[in-house]
């Protein structure tokens, strides 16, 4: 497969105008088309996360040629140490959260379609490694998200959809306008972002400087980091649940995805400079802020929201301590919160579909009626909290041991809210599932084979990445290193001198 | 100790249980539901069973081998080896862990026994067994674990399932709270304890050997003596400090024992388990563990002893007033941990791990002897209702007394040998205070003991008639694991015996190599070494001893003095306050948790109405400045068209109806935007 | 010749016009009014093209100007007249500013 | 060269035809009986002046006329672009309802003869031949804009376009009369040559009468302050008329605005830049008016509920978009000015198609009219209107967008951050007033009152050429690109 990525990338877009030229009375069909693509799309990944070669930094499975050689404009996309755990994360939430979506009773097709571009969208930003091709997926995927909470999401669906694309949108123009200053004042001009990095030395400091906090906004909102990060609970709220696992599974990564392809590979000396202030202290506040909200909520869903923003910070306190273990511990808890999160949310989404609300104080003793289901919340629940044995401690434990060497006040903020976690994640299982029981959810089914098949490969995952880590971090490991190499190798000073 | 033996058998004994457990978790429903629960019994007892018979196995391979070579690695697989961490999971089996493990897998398996009896009406029995089972794995990858990361993987899974088995009746309300509050609580320990582990492993790094295995930790510890560390203390301190503030969490010492009565809320056997036998002590274990660093901070050392001493004091004293059967023995469990982390405090690491061996024989029988009376009692636990036991549960009582003089420190029970050791190594060591403490905590220990002893099972009965016609001897699967506990209770502390009585310590010397960091052993070694003195001592703490029991025997069996005229002194306020554990938990309450409550929900009322406000705010303004511009357009320019046509008396224009709209409007704005468009010029030119 | 008119005459004058035509634009709130105040901005401009034709000494442009634009000032105000007269028949009344239908 | 009269028709091809065009239909209209073919006639002159356009020959350059007109790929440029909008426009009232009760013959001869003002604005090399065109495409613009009698919106309209013009050409003819008397001459490449010749340089008088001249030429663009006319007109026409005003006269407008600012007034350096006057900061002017026009289109837009307004203040925010390419003074930032004029052209076009689409069935041209409009058998206008506003907004995968990164891309090179800043801000702003109907289209779900919407086949197949135009030029834009590029070579010959 010599066009692994680009497959990886266009399947979902095939089927999405198969789905589209269904005829009506095929309307079924939608789901399992969708269904087959996800599963070819996760076949790929696995085989790309088979044969890829972790020993060097450079750029693999290239699929490049020029797009608009007048602008220097190149399709080109390739997958390095940075990504690749991300296309494996993207295509494993993707063809989790379609079997998610089998719930979803309206306007099947335009669902699957868009659920699909969705798919194409996000799966772009991680593999392309053109600044502009990157930037077209980086918007093409508000559009979807946008109806998908619009139409098929709660109450209030209107106003969390327009503020989630609004609020986007906005980080994406500084985005632009970034991209453009990159592209003109650099060496070259290029957007190949392999390029714009070797050149990376050739921005003065200055520019650096304002380059780098204009494309951080544009990837703190998606992260979402404190104060941007109001969007994401009105989000979270509102959208179906398939919606919900992959915006928190796969569309935050986005975020620090983006901090780490471009702040760090392309500003190092901004990123040396001004990372302890942006990630350090933000990520922090995200971490303790994050666990504080979660703990005051009275909805449910609401409340993993919070919680998932807390954990987000730990990813960014990770990147800002340039030290091999905590970047490494950042991008694998990139990937187990998007595991352990979509767990959460579909977890969630089980109960809602049951009781068609989410107040916390209007269930309990829930353990009784559905035992598996209070089972594996458990289960999820103690992985959020970081449990040792479990995937998120080591990305935890990583980005902390990472963190304390470079800033060990923070990293004992980080650490102690560890006890915050377990204080609302507790409280809130014990008043959902513990205690007598309301006779008022008698007669609840417990999870049904689809919802178990669902969780239990997420669950695996993580028991897995718990006891043999290596699996992900093998990945990242070289290319990490050596892109911490590139940020601690220029400080800021020396830049400044060369201009 | 360099060359390791690696033997590949270390690992079974770890998963042994967890294969128990998986089974149980995955299947227990439905086995118990086809073949009942007799299978669920032999596949819970069977693997713990089985464990320690291969850690018996393990120990006499151990002995085999010469004294100062008896360390066996299992190394299985590589775990995190990035970011300068190499750890793999592995396994490693020293003495010290050798002991724990016979501790975890042989105590552990005589309760797994008791509990077939004990749970056997529960309809999710197979729960019960699944949560023990992994209980029993997690303390032994604990102990076994040859990095501290694996440890703390221990050390936090021991603690789920504490959490699991505090609200194993979790329908019961209270009972999850209890289950939370341990676990919140000893997360506070733990995050000592983790920052603990990121200082040492910077400091190890700095000084060229980043490493978290345990013994290349203690290779290499040396190398940070006089290292600065954090918050003016050397980093050897600092380090310390922490572990052992980890260890109050999980050990329940001053000042996060208050997890450990409310603990009680879970079944009997899991109060004698978890919190008695085993992991209570992991803290223990833990510093015993560490002592090559401990030793190296004097301060640390001072600390852990007076902590200790106090706990054991502290815990004692309300020991005095309670009346539930658990919550008396709780309380003394603090009390005994203090007494062996005081034992460590003073440098008599023998000591402290010796009374972590006796105590999980006698507590365990106490506790199990309680968990038989109050399943006869048909769930009563308040001693106030029982009475005269004696007499209909023989068995019960012999046991619980056995047990009762062991923890009394009667000669010869084991408790003796193990608590009057600490005690004189604390005088011998110089820390006298701590030996005040502890002398006269023991003579609080026996007076509560015999008062419960007294409560329940002498007297006569003061329950309900059927309560009385219900009374009965547990079943054999209770009384069998009493016995033995009882004999170990009487006969465990022979394997040392104080040197002014006689020179028999194999105990001492198998643990040996596990202290013999030189620095460990001029610190062991140093103190008095005078038999007199220590006879003497132990005369004193004797009559101590005596003291407690004559007292609790006049008020209690005689009857000749009555309580109430203590629990009336200083108007009642001592007793009162005693009574209510010293206010503590209110304490915390008013300091810690109400006013992290509120904040949580004031940030959130922020989080909402400030920074999401902010954000619609902007949105609200843009709309209104669209809304104002598009009434300029159309009122305002319009408005000062009237008033122009007003100035200019155009009469005729507004009596002629030919209007034209806003037209004027537009044109005085094309004039108006001239205007500007000079005036900006004007100010670009200077 | 200190009396004699010259170029800076006529400019004047043709300000002072375009200034009264501007002015009448904006205070009439009467469409024909307002026609015959763009009519004499036309003329202003018409006055300077002479002006500037006659003393610039250049070819024959400005006066061609200035005849193209009163030609075309008479097609606007047929054009606005007829507008005028459709709206009355259509209408009966020629009151625009009462029902504002557009506006804001 | 200067070509004289007879030499000058060769290049006069396209003009010729709608001229004889026009004679054709105002004949046809006394001859013939079905009033209906006329449309078709018009669509096919039409068509083929566009054919004539695109055969013409990429010269240096040339003078028609004796100095009149001029001919270069820019003018080509424009009159294609203008050419095309008449196509659409005449297509359009071919299935337009308010057109129908209509003169036919009267309307379509006057849509050929407003294309062929708009060809001269284009071409024109002379403050003469400027303000007659310009005077041309007023008149025909007032008629066409009043052309529905009997609706009182469409005459008020007109009136107020009337004589909103009037000043406006009055304004600015005054201002040229200055710059005649300045430079002694009306033509462009003399007056260049003149003002640029070393000497002194009447700065203020020069600067006062650009400002003069600025009131006629931002009126056609409808650039603020001069765009009040704008909402009114657009909501009043007819819609196949609004179109071609908001398309057509806008780019025509651009067309005079480029040609009299950049080649008559500034100079261009080896760089690719253009010099402006020393001391005639008109540049200045246009940067500050660039930022009001978008800012306050976008703001005014954001209230309206009738979906032609809206389309009227979006697009007088878009001409303030296609300004930034005129203020960065590149010739990067005309090439972006010219590509994204083409894009308005089709993303607009597409959206007025679908607002006269739904007004035909329902006769209603509010936002409400669009409640739900995906859930009751409207799903392609739906889906084909959300395109072109996503399009309007920037959002990638459609031609809007490669325009605005263009745009940004000039403006970013140029360093002119703050209008950056202003820019990208805008359109943050605009993506609110755009979603508000993709919202009501899919979000809302219809009351049952709105009707039904159909689409006959002729709407559809434009519908379809546009959208896919839209989506397909978002992904292959070469072609366009490699024409833009090819028209901003301006002729200027010897004085």
């Amino acid at each position: 497969m010599s066009h692994a990525l680009t497959l990886i990338t266009f399947i979902p877009v095939a089927a999405m105008v198969i789905i589209l030229s269904l005829p009506p009375a095929l309307k079924d069909g939608a789901k399992w088309i969708s269904a087959v693509a996800a599963g070819l799309q996760l076949l790929i990944a696995l085989w790309i996360f088979h044969h890829f070669d972790t020993t060097t930094t450079a750029a693999q499975f290239v699929d490049k040629f020029a797009w608009m050689p007048t602008y220097h404009i190149s399709y080109f996309m390739g997958v390095d140490g940075i990504s690749v755990s991300m296309v494996l994360l993207t295509a494993l939430i993707c063809f989790i959260s379609v079997f998610a979506s089998f719930g979803i009773n309206r306007a099947e097709k335009a669902y699957y379609a868009l659920l699909m571009m969705l798919d194409a969208g996000m799966m772009g930003v991680f593999v392309s490694l053109d600044f502009f091709l990157f930037y077209i997926f980086w918007e093409v995927m508000l559009l979807p998200m946008y109806f998908l909470i619009g139409v098929w999401g709660g109450p209030r669906r209107e106003y969390a959809a327009i503020k989630f694309f609004l609020y986007t949108l906005l980080g994406s123009v500084l985005i632009l306008l970034a991209m453009l200053g990159l592209y003109f004042y650099g060496a070259q001009n290029t957007f190949d972002m392999t390029v714009l990095a070797a050149n990376a030395s050739h921005y003065t400091i200055g520019f650096q400087r304002v380059v780098w906090i204009a494309l951080f906004i544009g990837f703190a909102i998606k992260i979402p980091a404190f104060p941007f990060h109001t969007w994401l609970p009105d989000a979270h709220v509102e959208a179906p649940t398939a919606i919900s696992v992959i915006l928190a599974g796969v569309l935050l990564k986005m975020g620090t995805y983006g901090i780490l392809r471009v702040n760090f590979a392309i500003l190092p000396a901004a990123t040396h400079e001004l990372a302890w202030l942006f990630l350090g202290v933000i990520g922090t506040i995200n971490i303790v802020y994050g666990a504080m909200c979660a703990m005051a909520q009275t909805d449910y869903k609401k409340l993993i929201a919070y919680s998932s923003i807390s954990h987000m910070g730990y990813v960014m306190l990770g990147i800002a301590s340039f030290t091999a273990a905590g970047i490494d511990g950042a991008v694998l808890q990139m990937f187990n919160h998007g595991t352990i999160t979509a767990m959460l949310f579909i977890l969630v989404g089980v109960i809602y579909d049951r009781a068609h609300h989410r107040e916390i104080a209007g269930f309990g003793g829930l353990a009784q009626q559905m035992p598996i289901y209070a089972g594996m919340t458990g289960f999820a629940f103690f992985a959020g909290m970081g449990l040792p044995g479990l995937s998120a401690f080591i990305s935890e434990v990583l980005v902390l041991i990472g963190a304390w060497q470079t800033y060990p006040l923070m990293t004992v903020f980080a650490a102690a809210t560890a006890i915050l976690t377990a204080g609302y994640l507790l409280w809130t299982y014990q008043r959902i599932y513990l205690g007598p029981f309301n006779e008022k959810y008698k007669g609840f089914a417990d999870l049904s084979f689809r919802e178990g098949f669902t969780l239990v490969p997420l669950a695996i995952i993580v028991l897995i990445l718990g006891v043999y880590p290596h699996a992900i971090l093998g990945l990242l490991d070289t290319s990490l290193a050596h892109l911490n190499q590139v940020v601690l190798s220029t400080p800021a000073s020396a830049i400044a001198l060369l201009h | 100790m360099d060359h390791p033996v690696s033997i590949s058998i270390v690992r079974y004994i770890v998963v042994l249980p967890l294969i128990g457990a998986a089974i149980n978790f995955l299947a227990g429903a439905w086995l118990q539901k086809t073949f009942g629960k007799r299978i669920i019994s032999v596949l819970g007892c069977g693997v713990v069973a089985l464990a320690f018979l291969l850690a018996v196995r393990e120990f006499f391979a151990m002995l085999a081998l010469a004294p100062d070579s008896r360390f066996m690695l299992d190394s299985l697989w590589p775990w995190i080896h990035y970011g300068g961490l190499d750890i793999d999971i592995a396994f490693w089996l020293d003495p010290l862990s050798m002991v724990m493990t016979l501790v975890v897998t042989g105590v552990g398996g005589l309760i797994h026994i008791y509990s077939t009896g004990y749970m056997h009406e529960d309809e999710s029995y197979w729960r019960f067994f699944g949560w023990l089972n992994l209980f029993t794995f997690a303390m032994l990858v604990l102990v076994l674990g040859d990095n501290l990361w694996l440890m703390f993987v221990g050390w936090e899974g021991v603690g789920l399932c504490s959490f699991a088995l505090i609200g194993f009746w979790y329908k019961v309300y209270p009972n999850t709270t209890a289950g939370n509050k341990a676990f919140i609580v000893n997360r506070i320990g733990d995050l000592a304890f983790v920052i603990a582990l990121y200082s040492l492993f910077a400091a190890l790094g700095a000084v060229g050997h980043p490493t978290l295995v345990t013994r290349e930790v203690a290779k290499y510890a040396p190398m940070l003596a006089g290292m600065p560390g954090y918050l003016g203390m050397t980093m050897v301190t600092f380090v310390t400090l922490m572990m052992f503030a980890g260890a109050t969490g999980k050990s329940a010492q001053i000042p996060l024992y208050v997890w450990l009565p409310d603990a009680m809320a879970g079944p009997t056997p899991v109060s004698a388990l978890i919190h008695a036998a085993t992991m209570v002590t992991a803290g223990v274990y833990m510093v015993a563990r560490m002592n090559f660093m401990f030793v190296m901070a004097p301060a640390t050392m001072t600390v852990v002893a007076v902590v200790g001493g106090l706990t054991a004091l502290f815990a004692a004293t309300i020991g005095i007033a309670q009346n539930d059967i658990k919550k008396v023995l709780a309380y003394s469990t603090v009390s005994q941990l203090g007494y062996m982390f005081a034992g460590l405090g003073v440098g008599a690491f023998t000591a402290g791990v010796f009374h972590l061996m006796t105590h999980a024989f006698f507590k365990a029988c106490l506790f199990l002897g309680a968990g038989s009376v109050i399943h006869s009692m048909g769930g009563e636990q308040d001693m106030r209702k029982m009475g005269g036991l004696r007499h209909h549960m023989p068995i019960t009582f012999a046991t619980f007394l056995a047990a009762t003089l062991a923890i009394s420190g009667v000669p010869p029970f084991a408790g003796f040998m193990s608590k009057d050791e600490i005690i004189w190594q604390a005088f011998a060591h110089g820390h006298t205070v701590v030996w005040g403490m502890l002398m006269v905590g023991a003579g609080i220990t026996v007076f509560y003991m015999f008062r419960q002893v007294y409560m329940t099972f002498f007297g006569d009965f003061r329950g309900t008639h059927e309560q009385e016609h219900h009374l009965h001897e547990s079943p054999p699967s209770i009384a069998y694991v009493l016995v033995v506990l009882g004999l170990l209770s009487v006969f465990g502390g022979l394997v040392k015996i104080p040197d002014f009585i006689a020179t028999f310590k194999p105990f001492e010397t198998f643990l040996e190599p596990v202290f013999s960091s030189p620095l460990t052993r001029q610190v062991v070694e140093s103190g008095i070494h005078s038999r007199g003195t220590e006879a003497a001592l132990g005369f004193v703490t004797f009559t101590m001893v005596v003291l407690g029991w004559l007292v609790a025997d006049l008020m209690y069996r005689q009857k000749t003095i009555d309580p109430e005229r203590f629990s009336a002194a200083f108007g009642g306020v001592p007793y009162n306050w005693v009574l209510n554990k010293y206010f503590v938990d209110e304490f915390y309450d008013f300091t810690v948790v109400r006013p992290y409550l509120a904040m949580t929900r004031a940030l959130a009322w922020f989080d909402l109405h400030v920074i999401d406000g902010v954000v619609n705010l902007v949105a609200t303004v843009t709309v209104l400045v669209a809304w104002l511009s598009g009434l300029f357009d159309s009122y305002v320019v319009d408005g000062l068209v009237n008033a122009a046509s007003l100035v200019t008396l155009d009469v005729g224009g507004r009596l002629r109806k030919l209007q034209t709209g806003s037209i004027n409007g537009y044109l005085y704005g094309i004039l108006a935007a001239v205007m500007v468009i000079l005036l900006v010029r004007a100010m670009l030119r200077v | 010749m200190s009396g004699a008119v010259g170029l800076d005459h006529y400019l004047v004058l043709s300000l002072i016009i375009f200034t009264l035509g501007m002015f009448t634009v904006l205070t009439r709130r009467n469409a024909i009014g307002i026609l015959m105040g763009v009519e004499l901005i036309l003329n202003s401009a018409n006055i300077n093209y002479l002006a500037f034709a006659y003393y610039g000494g250049a070819r024959y442009d400005g006066q061609i100007f200035a005849i193209f634009v009163i030609m075309l000032a008479a097609a606007e105000a047929v054009i606005g007249l007829a507008v005028v007269l459709a709206i009355y028949q259509n209408f009966r009344t020629i009151d625009v500013g009462a029902t504002e239908n557009l506006s804001g | 060269m200067d070509l004289g009269n007879y030499a000058s028709l060769a290049h006069f091809g396209p003009e010729l035809v709608l001229g004889g065009g026009i004679l054709l239909l105002v004949i046809l209209d006394l001859l013939m009986a079905d009033k209906r073919r006329l449309g078709d006639i018009a669509l096919l002159i039409a068509v083929v002046a566009l054919l004539l356009i695109a055969m013409e020959p990429v010269t240096p350059g040339a003078w028609l006329f004796h100095r009149m007109l001029v001919f270069d790929s820019f003018a080509i440029f424009f009159r294609a672009l203008i050419a095309l909008a008449a196509i659409v426009a005449i297509w359009m009232s071919i299935g337009s309802e308010e057109v129908l009760g209509c003169d036919q013959g009267e309307y379509y001869a006057i849509l050929l003869a407003s294309t062929f003002a708009m060809f001269l604005m284009a071409e024109s090399a002379n403050l003469l031949m400027a303000y007659l065109a310009l005077e041309f495409v007023s008149l025909t613009s007032y008629i066409l804009t009043g052309f529905l009698r009997h609706n009182r919106r469409s005459l008020e309209a007109a009136l107020k376009y009337l004589i909103y013009g009037g000043v406006a050409s009055g304004t600015m003819i005054y201002g040229m009369s200055w710059i005649f008397g300045i430079t002694g001459s009306l033509d462009f490449t003399v007056i260049n040559h003149a003002l640029t010749t070393p000497g002194a340089l009447p700065v203020l008088a020069v600067f006062i009468s650009l400002v003069l001249i600025l009131a006629g030429m931002g009126y056609k663009v409808a650039s603020v302050p001069f765009h009040m006319w704008a909402p009114d007109v657009y909501q009043g026409a007819p819609i196949p008329i609004t179109t071609f005003l908001a398309i057509g006269s806008k780019a025509a407008g651009f067309a005079l605005l480029t040609r009299f600012f950049f080649p008559a007034l500034s100079s261009l350096t080896a760089a690719g830049n253009w010099q402006a006057l020393k001391g005639v900061d008109w540049p200045e002017l246009l940067l500050f008016i660039c930022m009001i026009t978008m800012t306050l289109g976008n703001l005014a837009a954001l209230q309206q509920s009738n979906m032609k307004r809206l389309l009227a203040y979006s697009s007088i925010a878009q001409a303030g978009y296609a300004l930034m390419g005129f203020v960065v003074l590149s010739n990067d930032g005309i090439r972006a000015m010219l590509f994204y004029l083409f894009a308005y052209y089709v993303m607009d076009a597409g959206a007025f198609l679908v607002v006269m689409i739904v007004a035909n069935s329902t006769g209603r041209e509010d936002i409400d009219a669009y409640r739900g409009l995906a859930w009751r058998g409207g799903i392609v206008p739906a889906v084909a209107l959300t395109i072109f506003l996503f399009s309007l907004t920037g959002i990638p995968l459609t031609i809007g967008f490669i325009g605005k990164f263009y745009l940004f891309a000039a403006v970013i090179r140029g360093r002119f951050y703050l209008l950056a800043i202003v820019g990208v801000l805008n359109s943050v702003v605009s993506l609110y007033y755009y979603m508000r109907p993709i919202k009501t289209m899919f979000l809302d779900t219809p009351n049952g009152d709105e009707g039904a919407v159909t689409v006959d086949f002729w709407n559809y197949g434009l519908m379809g050429v546009l959208a896919c135009a839209t989506i397909v030029l978002g992904l292959y834009w070469a072609p366009v690109l490699a024409f833009a590029t090819r028209s901003m070579h301006f002729f200027t010959g010897p004085v």
